[in-house]
């Protein structure tokens, strides 16, 4: 049959009240117990870092459920994989909204998974909590992002690096969205600040050729550089920089997604003495973060670090719950509603949610790599950072948010 | 008991059986030909004979061992030899690794045993460093026997040898295998489609039609006649 | 009416009755469906039509194409650019390019933004980058291994130029976030519905089109290529330009299934197109039977389903399932379902799932092709 | 312009990976026809072997020099298993190896999942091999030097053994005629599982020898294997001597076109130049005649 | 007529002198002369008749004869080869060659091995590079693809026989047959076979296996069908690759008395080295040797050529 056209469909919302959602949930909250869902890649080449994500969402969900739930109700976790590949994350959280009627989604990493899973959650009007520090220039009403806007990472990063008197700066990422756009605000600042960016190279993912672009590093003049290659990719790059001669005293690279996993994998040898930007590290000096340190090694091994993405999703689990019990309710518009203001004791520090863009307050640190393989803070931000997805609040980052509008 | 007893033998490709119940033997020394019209079997027999056709029934022995079952190197390592219809050889390496890579097999004799062959046939020596594959059909064929001759075989298996031969060698052939059978004792079986090349100087000859003996005798230029009469049956 | 006459009869008429089974399938499968299941189901259809089409090229004509997610793509891609831009407002870009402070839509983009342009691009877009690289690899002779090596880097390097291109492909990201399907809401479910109807339909046809072909002069030719390439030469044809039509109506079908694709699971991106879910795409082909004529349907559908079953209660087991699956399948059973000739024969030889190809003693050494 | 010489030695460190990944598949894939997808998984098998060296044996040298002897071994007896339990009864249909063997790698790294986890490793390296050496006053990776190295090595003992020992002459006659090769007394199946064990053995190595320049994980060898295939292809098939110059030209060509533009296109240019280049040879750089139709 | 006849004949005209003829004698042999007449009138047009039945006759068996003997054959189709000349890396197979091969003529072309018989059939059908000229009807040859030299009326068959395994005898003849089809009708079901394909079958011994794989049929059979290929494909160049090799006397025979019937309208080159098949059916004999043409002509010039002898023929004479 022929169902509605797209225009009658806006015809019809524009009728309803704003606000009010037409798709109609199925979550079951009259038993004892209420669904949620994780939606990580546990297969695939994310499977890496998205299995470490899953266990910190299982541990806080087991922590809540000792605690004595949410409203009095044991969450109950259905798991999906999500395989690393968009469009599965995207048939995986619609079989999650639809088939399992979870009350929230918790999981996704890449950008392209968030993008993926966007629709389906306005479509459906869900919830999803995405973990990870991104682009930015997005705020959707059915998502929470308890990870990093570009102003509690780049900029502090950036901020850093003109505090140390660097002014060349080269820009080696992956050839993906994350990367890309996060430069764009690395340039804008270095005009706004004069920086000067001497070289900008992306690879396509899980490259490990590097000696090019770290031939094109040498003969730059670069008196730092900006990473945010992904995975595999950071072992081969760090390789090829040590093995050509260059060191973290003569040429810093600043990255922003290797965190305390990563360190073995690339090898200490390789990494020593570069300095990272999160809003975590296993190394923070609190009593939140040492409880969590434990707990999370006592469950999964002495061996496994703890990191950025692990806590945040870790720490979105502790909000969704704040916000429902402030609404009293599950109702996805209610929790909405609820959501501004709601805040949490993180291992990371105190976060709080900002209800009109969805994302929260965090502190930012710059780390550099110690000799134990763990990250220790140089440098951290006066308090909290208020989110700024689409950076409308610094001066030089007027043509970046002007376009994204 | 005889080099070479075929007993019952049956094969075939897939569930077509090709060859049904053959039977027949070989005396060293002796040149025995089968004669057959096209697609009669007779390079199915052979095949299976050397193990590359899984006899689905009957058994072979040679020497004294049964071989039914034995891979078809083994088959040529104990003393047979197989001249293939198609005038086939390793096109890709020259004429002279050709032989090499028989001669090898034979250790501190490789040399003297490949210098042998070469003699026997000169155009092998004039394009020793050509790729075997650039010769031209008659020339391969000659390689091909030469290959052959190398294992100093006590069995020679000869599938259509003068098949795109030019005449004057056809009856080197002749003499050659005659000489084979005659003067170094080695037993010969050779199929052939030309009876007459066949029969005249072969010891014995056996007519094959639709996978069956329907003839045989014993061979010489009288013969030739009877096998062609019974072929045209 | 003898049962001889009945036979008969449906000798005959074998073709309409085949057609009249299959769409009274069609459109009672719904209503045994949820919507998220007929959701899956148009999915499943989608990589069937791309089967289809494997089974000509690699069935048929012996191109093993390990690079059908190029054509899948490039049809996707079409498809989403149409989406994409009937979402937004005339004069403006899509969010991402936004981002990427691109202002104005790159020329390509404005090239589909035409309705009828989108449908014709969807297929003529594949067909023509497949003859264009046919003519160029089957002029010279390439085939067999070589062929399948460069078509798998072909894939390769497009996704590598898709992810490179991000600022007007959408990059890793892929596009994704539609609203409407030719104007038609994609959230209402009678329009799910009817996107499902179209995916069957759309296999419907192809595999018509295919019976067609295969028992046309076409189907002669196709098969005279494969095992004689170069005899044909010798018989005044051009083995190329053969080979090419088979390879273009193969790439076309996969176009389609790509268009399709986009509309159904509501994104498109590089990790859908790559190397491994190209080869990933023979794996129904191999399982049903490739030189039969619904064999890649019915595998298509069987292992997409199987895969969503299993990959929900056991991720990592399905990667082993996945791997033995074409290890097995292929090693002993080489023609898949297609070989369970014991099982029925008498059924396969009234439906006609035997083809050109597939006749008796032509089966054996088709694999070998 | 001072990148010159850089980016010539960039050029051909490329060149020598690409041709250590490809070696040993342009000898399974030449001599048997059998199209490895696994052999990406042969080489994680070395680099997996790299790694369990490194941390088990205490000097990172020997570590390394006992891994590529071990390395070579595990590859080939991984390869020597594939061989005789699947490849063997499919010699009449080389283009369905193609399909087996992927499944084979889909198997193969689920595994290397399940026992080494999905968390990438990392083997160290001698400490002479990850700093730099300095030629003609610009400095070079060691490691890079050391692989370049060690695939000349390799390439020289592979083109020995075919052309100038009995084995290979045995390799190369089982390779063109099966039936042929018997009937000349040659045990082609013993001949083509030592043909396999070697082509196989030599990723194992390449693994090795590639893990000092990158992490180890799963999909260690799904990195290389398109391009290794492209280079036996651009080569022409079984020659070793169009392997090497097809891997060193590729190698050049990537590395001096992406300086001006990006790795991205750097990549895309290689797969175009090959569709390209066999516009003009089909049959690859180092193409054999023969007169067959076929 | 002797002279007693005349006079009696004479005597009888005048009725009077001999009283034993009487008047109604000769109205009675006169009634019977033209009795007799109109019998022989009455003959004759009944052999006008059928001379007529015959001729309709004829022409309604035309088409199906034409299909093998009168395909419009014309004495300007001969092939004319002028310095031709293969080179394989420096060594040449065949060293400015010039032979002239009329229409109605079937060639032997001879040789030891290797002397470059094989190489010039390649030469001429596209499949090696050469140098020189080789013309068809006036059409050059050298320098085109294969699939357009055989556009132009010019086929051939290969040592080994290449035929498509995996489809019947009949669908390998519609392929041969098809390659003008219009590419409209490359998509109709190929249909019953045509009369000319049935005929060809019927020539070449195929009926009864019309409808096997030709991948099963032995080595002749299918050796009979690549003949067949040609046959319909309407070659009249046929270049045969030693088309008998492997056949047994009887099938040797009846190959060469179809190739003998098809060379009456047609050119034809076969390359052979069975001597007896060449003596019984040849021509006229071209003999080659490294390249070079060695001797030309009628078999018996051949025979007694004593270089021919020496260096090919051998022990065989
Ligand atoms: N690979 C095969 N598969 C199936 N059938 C085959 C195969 N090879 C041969 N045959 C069939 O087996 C029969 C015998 O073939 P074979 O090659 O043994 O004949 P032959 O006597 O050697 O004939 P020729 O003189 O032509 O070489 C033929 O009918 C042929 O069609
Ligand atoms: N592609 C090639 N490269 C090099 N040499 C070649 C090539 N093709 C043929 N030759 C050589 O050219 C010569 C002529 O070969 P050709 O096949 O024409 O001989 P032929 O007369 O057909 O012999 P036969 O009667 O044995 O078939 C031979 O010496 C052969 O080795
Ligand atoms: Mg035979
Ligand atoms: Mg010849």
């Amino acid at each position: 049959g022929w169902g509605r056209t797209v225009a009658e469909k806006n015809a019809a919302e524009a009728a309803a009240s704003a606000g009010t959602s037409t798709a109609k949930s199925c979550v079951d909250t009259s038993g004892s117990t209420i669904k949620i869902g994780f939606v990580n890649s546990l297969s695939g080449t994310m499977a890496i870092s998205e299995t470490t994500v899953n266990k910190s969402l299982h541990m806080a969900a087991d922590e809540i459920n000792a605690a004595g739930g949410v409203l009095g109700k044991q969450l109950k976790v259905v798991d999906q994989d999500g395989k690393s590949e968009p469009a599965v994350f995207a048939e995986k959280a619609r079989s999650l909204i639809e088939k399992e009627c979870v009350a929230a989604v918790f999981g996704g990493w890449t950008s392209s998974s968030r993008k993926a899973m966007l629709p389906v959650f306005e479509a459906d009007n869900a919830l999803l909590f995405y973990p990870l520090q991104y682009e930015g220039m997005e705020a959707s009403p059915n998502i929470f992002y308890s990870g990093a806007a570009p102003n509690q990472q780049i900029v502090p990063a950036l901020d850093y690096l003109k505090e140390q008197g660097h002014k060349k700066l080269f820009l080696v990422g992956s050839d993906y969205v994350f990367p890309q756009t996060a430069n764009r605000v690395v340039n804008a600042y270095a005009a706004g600040n004069g920086m000067e960016v001497v070289g900008e190279e992306y690879t396509p993912m899980g490259s490990t050729d590097f000696t090019t672009i770290v031939n094109k590093l040498k003969f730059s003049g670069a008196d730092a550089v900006v990473n945010t290659l992904n995975g595999d990719s950071n072992v081969a790059f760090f390789k090829e920089y040590k093995a050509s001669g260059l060191t973290a005293d003569q040429v810093p690279v600043i990255s922003m997604s290797i965190a305390e996993e990563e360190v073995s994998a690339i090898g200490l040898d390789n990494v020593r003495g570069q300095l990272t930007a999160w809003n975590y590290y296993q190394t923070l000096d609190s009593a939140e973060n040492a409880k969590f340190v434990k707990d999370f090694k006592a469950r999964y091994g002495q061996d496994k670090p703890t990191s950025d993405p692990m806590e945040s999703a870790y720490t979105s689990l502790y909000l969704w719950k704040g916000m429902v019990e402030k609404a009293g309710s599950f109702d996805v518009d209610k929790v909405k509603a609820a959501a501004d203001g709601v805040t949490f004791d993180a291992p990371e520090g105190e976060v709080k949610v900002d209800g009109e863009n969805h994302h929260i307050y965090k502190t930012s640190y710059i780390g550099e790599i110690g000799d134990d393989s763990l990250i220790h803070t140089v440098w951290q931000s006066d308090g909290p950072i208020a989110p700024d997805p689409y950076l409308k609040t610094y001066d030089w980052a007027k043509s970046l948010s002007a376009s994204a509008e | 008991m005889s080099m070479l007893e075929v007993k019952d033998l049956s094969t075939g490709y897939g569930k077509v059986t090709v060859v049904h119940d053959i039977s027949f033997s070989v005396e060293a020394g002796q040149w025995v030909s089968i004669v057959g019209n096209n697609g009669a079997g007779k390079t199915t027999l052979l095949k299976s004979i050397l193990g590359l056709l899984p006899a689905t029934g009957g058994s072979i022995a040679f020497d004294g061992t049964d071989i039914t079952k034995a891979a078809p190197n083994k088959r040529i390592r104990s003393g047979m030899a197989f001249v293939p219809q198609g005038q086939q050889s390793f096109g890709q390496m020259t004429v002279e690794e050709n032989l090499h890579v028989v001669a090898d097999q034979y250790g501190s004799e490789a040399q003297a045993r490949y210098d042998e062959a070469v003699e026997a046939f000169p155009v092998l020596k004039e394009f020793a460093s050509r790729r075997a594959g650039l010769l031209s059909g008659g020339q391969r064929q000659q390689l091909s026997i030469a290959r052959a001759l190398i294992t100093r075989p006590k069995l020679m298996i000869l599938d259509e040898p003068t098949e795109g031969i030019q005449p004057n060698i056809v009856a080197d052939i002749q003499r050659s295998i005659r000489s084979m059978s005659e003067d170094k004792g080695i037993g010969v079986i050779l199929v052939e489609q030309k009876v007459q090349f066949a029969v005249e100087r072969a010891d014995l000859y056996y007519v094959l039609a639709s996978g069956r003996f329907i003839a045989a005798g014993e061979g010489g230029p009288s013969a030739v006649a009877e096998a062609k009469e019974a072929m045209r049956v | 009416m003898n049962p001889a006459g009945i036979t008969e009869l449906y000798a005959k008429y074998k073709v309409w009755v085949g057609v009249v089974v299959a769409l009274a399938l069609i459109f009672l499968a719904p209503a045994m469906m949820s919507d998220y299941n007929i959701g899956l189901l148009s999915k499943y259809l989608c990589y069937t039509m791309v089967a289809v089409g494997i089974g000509l090229a690699w069935g048929q004509g012996g191109m093993l194409t390990l690079g059908q997610g190029l054509f899948f793509g490039l049809g996707a891609y079409v498809m989403a650019i149409h989406m994409k831009l009937s979402d937004i407002a005339p004069g403006t870009v899509p969010d991402f390019m936004a981002q990427y402070g691109i202002a104005k839509v790159p020329g390509f983009w404005e090239l589909f933004r035409n309705p009828v342009m989108a449908v014709i691009g969807v297929v003529a877009v594949p067909g023509i980058v497949a003859a264009v690289l046919g003519l160029l690899v089957f002029g010279r002779g390439v085939r067999g291994a070589y062929f399948a090596i460069l078509s798998q880097a072909l894939v390769a390097a497009f996704a590598v130029l898709l992810i490179g291109q991000s600022k007007t492909t959408g990059g890793t990201n892929g596009l994704s976030d539609f609203d409407g399907f030719f104007g038609y809401d994609l959230t209402d479910p009678a329009n799910k519905e009817m996107i499902y109807y179209i995916c069957a339909i759309l296999v419907l046809l192809m595999v018509l089109i295919t019976y067609w072909i295969r028992h046309s002069f076409m189907g002669e030719l196709i098969i005279g290529v494969r095992d004689q390439e170069n005899r044909m030469k010798f018989l005044g044809y051009n083995p190329a330009s053969i080979k090419v039509f088979a390879f273009s109506l193969a790439a076309m079908f996969a176009g389609i299934g790509g268009a399709m694709f986009v509309p159904v699971v509501g994104i498109i991106s590089p990790s859908d197109i790559g190397v491994t879910p190209s080869i990933v795409m023979l794996a129904g082909v191999v399982i049903g039977g490739r030189t039969t004529l619904l064999g890649p349907v019915v595998g298509t559908l069987l292992v997409r389903f199987a895969e969503t079953q299993l990959s929900e209660a056991y991720p990592s087991a399905w990667t082993y399932l996945e791997g033995l699956m074409f290890i097995l399948v292929i090693a002993f059973v080489p023609l898949g379902l297609g070989q369970c000739k014991g099982l029925w024969p008498w059924i396969k030889d009234r439906i006609g799932l035997n083809g050109v190809g597939a006749k008796s003693a032509g089966e054996a050494k088709a694999v070998n092709a | 312009m001072g990148m010159f010489f850089p980016q010539i030695v960039a050029g051909l460190s490329n060149g020598s990976i690409l041709l250590l990944a490809a070696l040993g598949l342009s000898l399974t894939f030449g001599q048997m026809g059998v199209i490895n997808n696994a052999h990406g998984e042969f080489m994680m098998a070395g680099a997996y072997t790299a790694y369990v060296m490194s941390s088990i044996i205490g000097s990172r040298t020997v570590a390394l020099a006992v891994a590529l002897v071990v390395g070579f071994v595990v590859a080939g007896l991984l390869g020597l298993l594939l061989d005789v339990l699947l490849l063997e009864r499919m010699r009449t249909r080389p283009l369905d190896t193609l399909l087996v063997t992927f499944g084979v790698s889909l198997v193969l790294q689920q595994l290397a999942r399940d026992i080494f986890g999905s968390t990438p490793v990392y083997a160290a390296a001698p400490e002479a091999l990850t700093n730099p050496v300095t030629i003609f006053g610009y400095s070079f990776s060691a490691a890079r030097l050391f692989i370049f190295i060690l695939a000349i090595v390799c390439v020289a003992a592979l083109y020995a053994v075919l052309k100038l020992t009995p084995l290979g002459r045995q390799i190369r006659a089982t390779g063109e005629n099966r039936d042929l090769a018997e009937v000349s007394g040659i045990s082609t199946k013993k001949v083509d599982h030592v043909t396999f064990f070697l082509g196989s053995g030599i990723a194992g190595v390449a693994g090795v020898a590639l893990s000092l320049l990158n992490s180890i994980s799963f999909n260690f060898g799904t990195t290389f294997i398109v391009q290794a295939f492209l280079v036996v292809v651009a080569g022409g098939v079984g020659q070793l001597k169009g392997a090497v110059i097809a891997s060193f030209v590729l190698g050049l060509c990537q590395s001096w076109i992406e300086l001006p533009t990006s790795a991205s296109i750097g990549q895309v240019a290689v797969f175009l130049i090959v569709v390209l280049f066999l516009q003009f040879r089909p049959q690859g750089l180092v193409a054999v005649r023969s007169r067959n139709l076929a | 007529m002797s002279d007693e006849a005349k006079n009696a004949a004479v005597s009888a005209a005048k009725g009077g002198d001999e009283p034993k003829v009487s008047a109604e004698e000769i109205a009675q042999l006169r009634a019977e002369m033209v009795q007799m007449r109109d019998e022989a009138k009455k003959m004759r047009d009944d052999a006008a008749a059928m001379k007529a039945e015959i001729a309709e006759e004829r022409d309604r068996l035309k088409d199906q004869l034409a299909a093998l003997d009168d395909r419009g054959g014309k004495w300007s189709d001969y092939l004319e080869i002028r310095g031709l000349h293969v080179e394989f890396d420096g060594f040449v197979a065949v060293k400015n060659l010039d032979l002239t091969v009329m229409h109605g003529d079937l060639r032997f072309l001879i040789g030891p091995n290797g002397a470059g018989k094989t190489t010039i059939i390649d030469a001429i059908t596209g499949l090696v590079p050469a140098t020189g000229s080789a013309t068809f009807r006036g059409e050059q040859l050298l320098g085109r693809k294969p699939n357009e030299i055989v556009k132009l009326g010019v086929g051939r068959t290969f040592q080994t026989a290449s035929v498509v395994e995996e489809l019947s005898v009949l669908e390998n003849l519609q392929i041969a047959e098809g390659f003008r089809r219009k590419t409209r009708d490359l998509f109709r079901k190929p249909g019953a076979p045509s009369q000319n394909v049935e005929y060809m079958m019927d020539v070449c011994n195929l009926t009864e296996d019309a409808h096997k794989m030709a991948g099963t049929l032995p080595h002749g059979k299918k050796q009979w069908l690549e003949i067949g290929m040609l046959l319909v494909q309407d070659a009249h160049l046929l270049l045969l690759d030693e088309p008998v090799a492997g056949m047994t006397p009887a099938e040797r025979e009846a190959t060469g008395q179809l190739l003998k019937r098809c060379s009456k309208n047609r050119t034809v080159i076969i390359v052979e080295h069975d001597m007896d098949f060449m003596r019984q059916f040849a021509d006229s004999v071209t003999v080659l040797n490294q390249g070079e043409i060695l001797a030309e002509g009628s078999v018996e010039d051949i025979q007694h050529n004593d270089e021919v002898v020496r260096i090919y023929l051998g022990g065989e004479q």
